[in-house]
């Protein structure tokens, strides 16, 4: 049996040559040796993308649950979405929602380059294209309703508007979010210091893309 | 267009560094080089919903297959290029595949359990 | 993970700790009662305090009101069952008591407490000034409150508590079977909460990650803030997943959607398989705090190093992995197939292997030790043995064929209330007493510690001991009454004895804090380092200077605080080279910047419950609360912009005197701390401000 | 009486544990509900699973306690902080130990993980043999089936005995295919026979559990689960919903009755014979019948009395126990209350009781419904005393009457 003895990690000497210094002698107030993140890199991106890995789990679980139910019809057999599903116009919009993440990175390209104008200009462009997605997906919405397939229907439709309206509130809180960076620009104050703000705004715009990248597959695409 | 990786691999050493590294500002790819991401995922959705419309080809059991690989090329276009997981902190890249890799697995087996296993 | 690297120093770009000293001017208020305040004396300091330590200390106070609560609903559980047919409770209200003592216990009581603790101790023991996001961390608290206050308020105003049990199943839990209001304040209360602990948990995770003194590695952290870091993983992946369940659950019983009616052809074991999902990891989350207490107190009070550092952190890491693969051993009978219940029952038995590698390693780490037996060092060695009980329990459940026999019954009963009280609790309660000079400077008694713990301990194998042999007897678990002849009655009253001798242990605690406190300004006060310990947070007054650490210390190895008092002579034997107080900081430091104060998070929390009960009663009330929500993000995201003084980037206050729990009001300044829009679900735009000033 | 050994139980080599046991549960001298009184093939096979793992857990246990205890007296040094000892040994870690104590017990669990998997396909294997049962002069082959049913707050166990009937031909739990007997709080089955259950329910998840006999099932609305059960002796075993369901869930018990295969073939003669209706218009029978109509057959079904006209009772689960052959049955009330005396008679007390009033005996959710709302349980249907005497008279006269010595063996507290 090797028993090893000794400090961990480091040898005694340095340890001892490492005691700090008696307090009051050398740190003199506001001397305080500040020191940077650890990791060296930003916290509020960190937490952005911490935030985005536990919300794989959430959306993981609106696409299971509606792939667990998406050809129950109830009792009363009534339509689910799939019956009703316009491909050509989903596919629309979703093109148009994976477009805004290009102006999305053109805006940060652009504020990182010290073009506020031009940052401005691709926010603008990304949130219209936001609205444009969310008001496809109320059309859609309504146009569903229509034809009888209604939130209470069954276990499928309630599931689908649960998992496509729990995407469009996301994207609705970045259009909120971009419009915000938009009138911190147009205000003046959205420089090209600010663009670790516009990056994870934009991580945020881009993980709701790519949501919707497998949501127009897995849920559209795939036949039932 | 440099895709090199963060300063901060070169940090290692523990020498403490200048402002600079602290912050460093990647070498980001040119405006052209989103627009050519952008234009490959136009292409790759484009395809994706032909696979919809056409009904000469017979794509049977390669339908879905095809277009789940489709769907993963597109996020990882994204992931890596436009959320800038190619150029930055190779950290973030782990919080994240851990969500969505512990999200896979776990909801897999929670429907495999639905439907297989029953 | 590899994130190894060194602190790198120099200017930072981040974070709201590194300030440039100088009072501010004082700025325009253009806010009204709502100007960011300024720190003052009193209560007010409380509500607007950003600070982890005065939040750590409101989780805790507020958790231990909980436990009352929640204690006083499991003694009335056992009023009723002392005898059987009982009468103190009516079948109804006995499920609403023990539905409510579950969630109570659960989610108010020892998630807060292991909160309190990771609040105040990550911090300290990486040798940092503050979390990285203070004003998130206010929020964490307030929400979380709020939705504590607002699930027991369904006692008052939503015709009685919850009643489904506390992973509440459905379609039991669907308004047609619980038509009451119970459900939907389980359902929205716990979804507030649940946001707390998520923002907690990112904040937490990068605080450990990026706010760690220079040299503190990660393989330097201290066992404890491993624990604490790991538990936040597994609520940062966990809780998304409960959020989707009680979602559902609500546009159910509130909209009428048929998520897990079967009458609508729903499946109700998804249900199942979500809590579940979330579930595991969360008895994870309430034990690997318990842990870190545990390896935190043994080393110290058996005078020897933590026996195996890095076998207990990758054990707690495989812990948490494992922790994921689990969740349908509490299904093995709800008819899942035979498949998924013999995969579960192999994945769940290994979870044995990591963990027994923890007990193992705190036997050694006292093994030929010094042991000294200080009420904390008890209250750690009875949780180590409670919990190898209820883990080996655990294991008999984890046998698919064996749990067919015990699920449902008090066996099971008896095995997580060892884990939890025997592994989580007695721990916590460990770490009060460990901890407590630390962060109230003074010391509480022992002489009364140690017969709080005796009692805590024979109490608590009484009351749930007991509860196995009553399991296998068949008794059922959520039933308000038995009958005589099926051999219930004896161990039914020994184990409600047992619950009134925790009762008294818990009035014992109480009394010692009281006494304790009066006594202490007789005493001489316990110095920063009152046990001889190993980690950072030793090293600091007590209690704690606002500020934390006069200077930032720079970490050479594991167990610093430790080896700066202590070498190895030439023999390899200890010698101290200096004494506590020499190696301590005094706390004197001054100018040293820190995160001004801010009502938003307080705000912003009081509009949700408000949300809550809009959508249970009147979705008019949505409206004022919404509207109190989206000011606080946005006042709060503006908050350092609307700051002429912005410019600087950070406030700072002059902490002109060492005291810790105030500035003097005339130190202010308006500047803000820097933004912290990390919680973009709430839509907050994220606020210009760290690197530069606002105009 | 604990571990009343049955002539088939095979003695094991756990006379510690036994003894322990014992002395553990102490004064449990009729513990009905006692896992370790294993009467069947499955049951002996989960606990000779269970137990020896006990063993090693206690084992475990003992070492690490004692472990625990012999530190805390020989290393134990004065707690107040000026002791001045030299300091021990500052070992920090040993990696072969560590590896040693990780691989330990992750051998003694890869043992236990195979004896775990045998005992899990034993028990969720089937090998039921049919057998052949006489119904209306008919011999049918039988394989032993029943289908069991749990709704707020008690259990219906149907039996199809001259058609197979599988999961696949049941469709959904609340329009069962008729079946040959219907009973309710009694299931009874021949013994040394395995029988096949199939498992569910019409409200809420409730589960099924004989701990003599085997272990539980959930019953889940929407799912029927596979399940089976099987006594080595005749006897009567005890059992008690145990998923959490509601209101009365403590009350919701049953029993499996275990007979002999001709006391087999005679109850199921029993049960086929329908009821006979009272004709004597001056009857207190007669009276009950009338006040049954009018009161009791909206929820209840006599067959010859109300079957033509019968669409499930009017409760949220849509169902209500078959009171065709209630005076066969010696518990009602979800298995709560003896339907009779000890010395045989009728007990009347506790009958009209339950219909002066059920929810005075038996909590449920049946009165003072809001508008449009279904009861759950049975409601007070505000009779007279009159009244509910002649319904008594009248469900008294329902089926065969049981033996006495049925009587006393099934009798609950
Ligand atoms: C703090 C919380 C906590 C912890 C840590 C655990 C730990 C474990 N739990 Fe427990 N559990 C709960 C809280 C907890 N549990 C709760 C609350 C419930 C019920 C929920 C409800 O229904 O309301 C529950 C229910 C529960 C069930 C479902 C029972 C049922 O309802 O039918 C199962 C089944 O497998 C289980 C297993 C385990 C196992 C295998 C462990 C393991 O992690 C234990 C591992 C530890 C040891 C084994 C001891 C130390 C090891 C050694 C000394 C090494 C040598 C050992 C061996 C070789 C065996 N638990
Ligand atoms: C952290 C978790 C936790 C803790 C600490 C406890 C603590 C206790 N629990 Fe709890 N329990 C659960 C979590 C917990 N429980 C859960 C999750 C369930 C499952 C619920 C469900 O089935 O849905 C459960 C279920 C449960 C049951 C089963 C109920 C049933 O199935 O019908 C019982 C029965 O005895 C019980 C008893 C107790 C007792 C006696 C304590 C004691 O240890 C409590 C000790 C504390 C006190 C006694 C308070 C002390 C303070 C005072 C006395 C102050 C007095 C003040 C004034 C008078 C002003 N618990
Ligand atoms: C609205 C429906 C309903 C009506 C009307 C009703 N019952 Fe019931 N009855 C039930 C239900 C449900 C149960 C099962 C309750 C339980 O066990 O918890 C039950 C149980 C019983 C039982 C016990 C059966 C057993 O085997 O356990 C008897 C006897 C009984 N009812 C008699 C009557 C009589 C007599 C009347 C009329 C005066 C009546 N019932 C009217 C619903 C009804
Ligand atoms: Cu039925 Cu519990
Ligand atoms: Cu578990």
């Amino acid at each position: 049996m090797t028993t090893e003895t000794s400090a961990p990690a480091t040898s005694d000497a340095d340890t001892t040559v490492a005691a700090p210094a008696t307090p009051g002698d050398s740190n003199a107030p506001g001397e305080d040796t500040a020191h940077g993140p650890s990791t060296g890199i930003s916290n509020t991106k960190l937490a952005m993308w911490l935030f985005l890995g536990s919300e794989c789990l959430l959306f993981g679980g609106l696409i299971s649950t509606y792939l667990l139910y998406k050809t129950r019809r109830g009792p009363d057999n009534l339509a689910i979405p799939t019956d009703v599903f316009d491909i050509p116009f989903t596919s629309i919009s979703s093109f148009v929602l994976l477009m805004s993440s290009l102006t999305m990175v053109l805006a940060l390209a652009a504020l990182t380059r010290g073009d506020n104008h031009g940052a401005r200009v691709w926010l603008l462009a990304t949130s219209m294209l936001g609205g444009v997605f969310i008001g496809g997906q109320v059309y859609e919405f309504t146009s569903f309703l229509r034809e009888g397939v209604g939130f209470t229907n069954n276990p499928a439709s309630s599931a689908f508007y649960a998992l496509t309206g729990f995407h469009g509130v996301h994207v609705s809180l970045g259009i909120v979010m971009l419009m915000s960076l938009f009138v911190a620009s147009w205000q003046g104050k959205l420089r090209q210091e600010h663009s670790e703000t516009v990056e994870v705004v934009g991580l945020y715009w881009h993980f709701v893309d790519v949501v919707w990248i497998f949501i127009f597959t897995v849920i559209y695409l795939v036949p039932a | 267009m440099s895709t090199t990786t963060s300063a901060h691999e070169a940090a290692a050493d523990g020498a403490p560094e200048d402002a600079a590294h602290e912050h460093p500002e990647h070498e980001h790819p040119s405006d052209w080089a989103y627009v050519k991401i952008a234009l490959i995922l136009a292409v790759i959705t484009a395809v994706e919903v032909f696979t919809y419309f056409e009904t000469v080809l017979d794509w049977g059991s390669f339908l879905i297959p095809s277009l789940l690989i489709m769907m993963v090329i597109k996020f990882w276009l994204v992931a890596t290029w436009f959320m800038h997981l190619k150029f930055d902190n190779p950290i973030f890249s782990k919080m994240f595949v851990g969500g969505l890799l512990l999200a896979v697995g776990v909801y897999v087996a929670a429907l495999a359990a639905f439907e297989f296993w029953a | 993970m590899t994130i190894t690297e060194p602190t790198i120093e120099g200017p930072k770009t981040e974070g709201p700790l590194e300030l440039e000293s100088g009072r501010e001017a004082i700025a325009e208020r253009p806010l009204g009662v709502l100007t960011r305040p300024q720190g003052g004396r009193g209560w007010r300091d409380w509500l607007s305090t950003v600070d982890h330590k005065k939040i750590g200390i409101m989780y805790g106070v507020s958790a231990m009101v909980f436990f009352v609560v929640g204690g006083i609903e499991a003694l009335l559980i056992r009023l009723q069952l002392a005898v059987p047919n009982g009468g103190v409770l009516s079948a109804d209200v006995y499920n609403q008591v023990f539905t409510m003592h579950g969630v109570t216990m659960v989610f108010l009581f020892i998630m807060p407490l292991a909160a309190a603790f990771a609040n105040y101790l990550i911090p300290l023991q990486i040798g940092a000034r503050d979390v990285a996001f203070p004003r998130l961390n206010a929020l964490s608290y307030w929400v979380w409150l709020s939705g504590a206050i607002f699930l027991n308020s369904s006692w008052i105003v939503g015709g009685g508590g919850a009643d489904c049990g506390w992973f509440c199943y459905s379609p039991n839990s669907g308004v047609t079977f619980s038509p009451s209001h119970g459900v939907d304040f389980y359902a929205i209360g716990l979804l507030i909460a649940g946001i707390a602990s998520l923002v907690s948990a990112i904040n937490l995770i990068v605080t450990c990650l990026n706010m760690r003194a220079p040299g503190m590695d990660l393989f330097r952290m201290p066992v404890m803030t491993w624990m604490l870091l790991i538990t936040q993983f597994l609520l940062l992946f966990a809780l998304p997943v409960i959020t989707v369940a009680l979602f559902l659950l609500m546009f159910d019983r509130l909209f009428d959607a048929s998520f897990f009616n079967p009458d609508m052809g729903a499946d109700p074991l998804l249900w199942q398989h979500l809590f579940w999902i979330f579930g595991h990891p969360e008895v994870y989350i309430i034990i690997l705090p318990a842990f870190g207490v545990v390896s935190e107190v043994i080393p110290t009070f058996s005078r020897k190093p933590i026996f195996g550092y890095t076998f207990m952190v990758f054990s707690g890491i495989a812990i948490g992995f494992m922790g994921w693969g689990v969740w349908a051993h509490h299904m093995f009978v709800s008819g899942i197939g035979p498949i998924s219940v013999a995969a579960f029952s192999l994945s769940t038995m290994f979870i044995a292997v990591p963990t027994g590698v923890k007990v193992l390693n705190w036997l050694a780490t006292m093994w030929g030790g010094q042991i000294r037996f200080t009420t904390a060092m008890l209250f750690a060695v009875g949780t180590v043995a409670m919990f190898t009980i209820g883990g080996l329990s655990g294991v008999t459940h984890a046998l698919a064929p064996a749990d067919t026999q015990q699920t449902d019954t008090y066996y099971i009963v008896a095995h997580f209330h060892y884990v939890i009280f025997g592994g989580g609790v007695l721990g916590l309660m460990g770490g009060l007493y460990y901890w407590w000079p630390k962060i109230f400077g003074f010391m509480l008694n022992e002489r009364r510690g140690k017969v709080n713990f005796w009692l805590m301990l024979i109490g608590f194998n009484l009351t749930f001991g007991p509860m196995h042999i009553l399991g296998l007897q068949g008794m059922s678990r959520r039933i308000d009454t038995y009958s005589s002849g099926f051999g219930f009655e004896f161990w039914n009253m020994v184990a409600t004895i047992g619950s009134f001798i925790i009762a008294v242990s818990v009035l014992v605690l109480f009394h010692n804090i009281w006494k304790s406190k009066r006594e202490a300004a007789d005493l001489p006060p316990p110095g920063p380092d009152p046990w001889d310990a190993r980690s950072l947070e030793w090293m600091v007054p007590s209690p704690v200077p606002e500020h934390n650490f006069d200077e930032v210390p720079t970490v050479e190895s594991l167990d610093e605080w430790w080896h700066r008092k202590y070498s190895f002579d030439d023999n390899g034997k200890v010698v101290q080279i200096a004494t506590a107080e020499e190696a301590a900081q005094d706390g004197s430091a001054k100018g040293v910047h820190l995160p001004a104060p801010s009502f938003w998070p307080l705000v912003l929390a009081v509009g949700l419950p408000l949300i809550g009960y809009g959508l249970i009663f009147n979705l008019w009330l949505c409206v004022p609360g919404g509207l109190l929500v989206g000011m606080g993000i946005f006042a709060w995201a503006l908050e350092p912009v609307d700051d002429p003084d912005a410019t600087h980037d950070h406030d700072g206050h002059d902490d002109d005197d060492d005291d810790h729990d105030d500035d003097g009001p005339d130190d202010a300044e308006l500047a803000a701390a820097p933004a912290a829009p990390g919680d973009s679900t709430a839509g907050a735009p994220a606020a210009p401000g760290d690197k530069q000033g606002g105009e | 009486m604990l571990f009343r050994s049955g002539p088939r139980r095979r003695r094991r080599p756990e006379g510690l544990i036994l003894g322990l046991a014992l002395l553990l549960t102490g004064c449990a001298a009729d513990a009905e509900l006692d896992t370790f009184q294993d009467q069947s093939e499955t049951a002996r096979q989960i606990n000779d699973l269970a137990i020896p793992v006990f063993i090693v857990a206690g084992v475990v246990l003992v070492l690490v306690c004692g472990a625990i205890l012999w530190m805390s007296i020989k290393n134990r040094v004065p707690a107040d902080d000026d002791y001045e000892g030299e300091f021990p040994t500052q070992i920090s870690h040993n990696n072969r130990l560590e590896i040693g104590w990780t691989l330990g017990p992750f051998v003694i669990m890869v043992v236990i993980a195979v004896a775990t998997l045998v005992t899990h396909l034993a028990i969720n294997s089937t090998e039921a043999n049919a057998i052949e049962v006489e119904v209306d002069g008919q011999f049918e082959t039988w394989e032993p089936r029943v289908v069991v049913v749990g709704q707020q707050w008690w259990w219906e166990y149907r039996y199809y005995l001259t058609e197979d009937v599988t999961t696949d031909d049941l469709g959904d739990p609340w329009n069962l295919p008729e079946a040959d007997i219907v009973t309710a709080g009694q299931m009874v089955i021949p013994t040394g026979e395995e029988v096949e259950l199939i498992i569910t329910s019409r409200d809420v998840i409730h589960s099924h559990w004989i701990p003599a006999l085997n272990g539980k099932k959930d019953a889940v609305p929407g799912l029927y689960t596979p399940w089976k059960i099987e006594a080595d002796e005749p006897g009567v075993y005890f059992g008690q919903c145990t998923e959490f369901c509601g209101l009365s869930h403590s009350r919701m018990r049953m029993q499996a009755v275990a007979v002999t295969r001709s006391d087999f073939q005679d109850w199921i003669h029993a049960q086929m014979t329908s009821a006979t209706m009272p004709t004597d218009e001056n009857s207190a029978e007669y009276r009950g019948m009338q006040v049954f109509s009018n009161f009791c057959a909206s929820c209840h079904l006599v067959n010859g009395l109300n079957d033509g006209d019968y669409n499930g009772a009017e409760t949220v689960s849509g169902s209500a126990p078959d009171l065709t052959h209630f005076a066969s049955r010696t518990t009602f009330g979800g298995g709560l209350f003896n339907t009779y005396n000890s010395d045989g008679s009728l007990n009347d007390d506790d009958l009209a009781a339950w219909i002066r009033n059920p929810n005075d005996v038996k909590e449920n959710y049946a009165d003072d419904l809001p508008e449009g709302a279904l009861p759950r349980g049975m409601p007070d249907m505000g009779l007279s005393e009159r009244q509910i005497d002649d319904v008594i008279a009248f469900l008294a006269t329902l089926g065969p009457r049981p033996t006495h010595a049925q009587i006393l063996a099934t009798e609950v507290e």
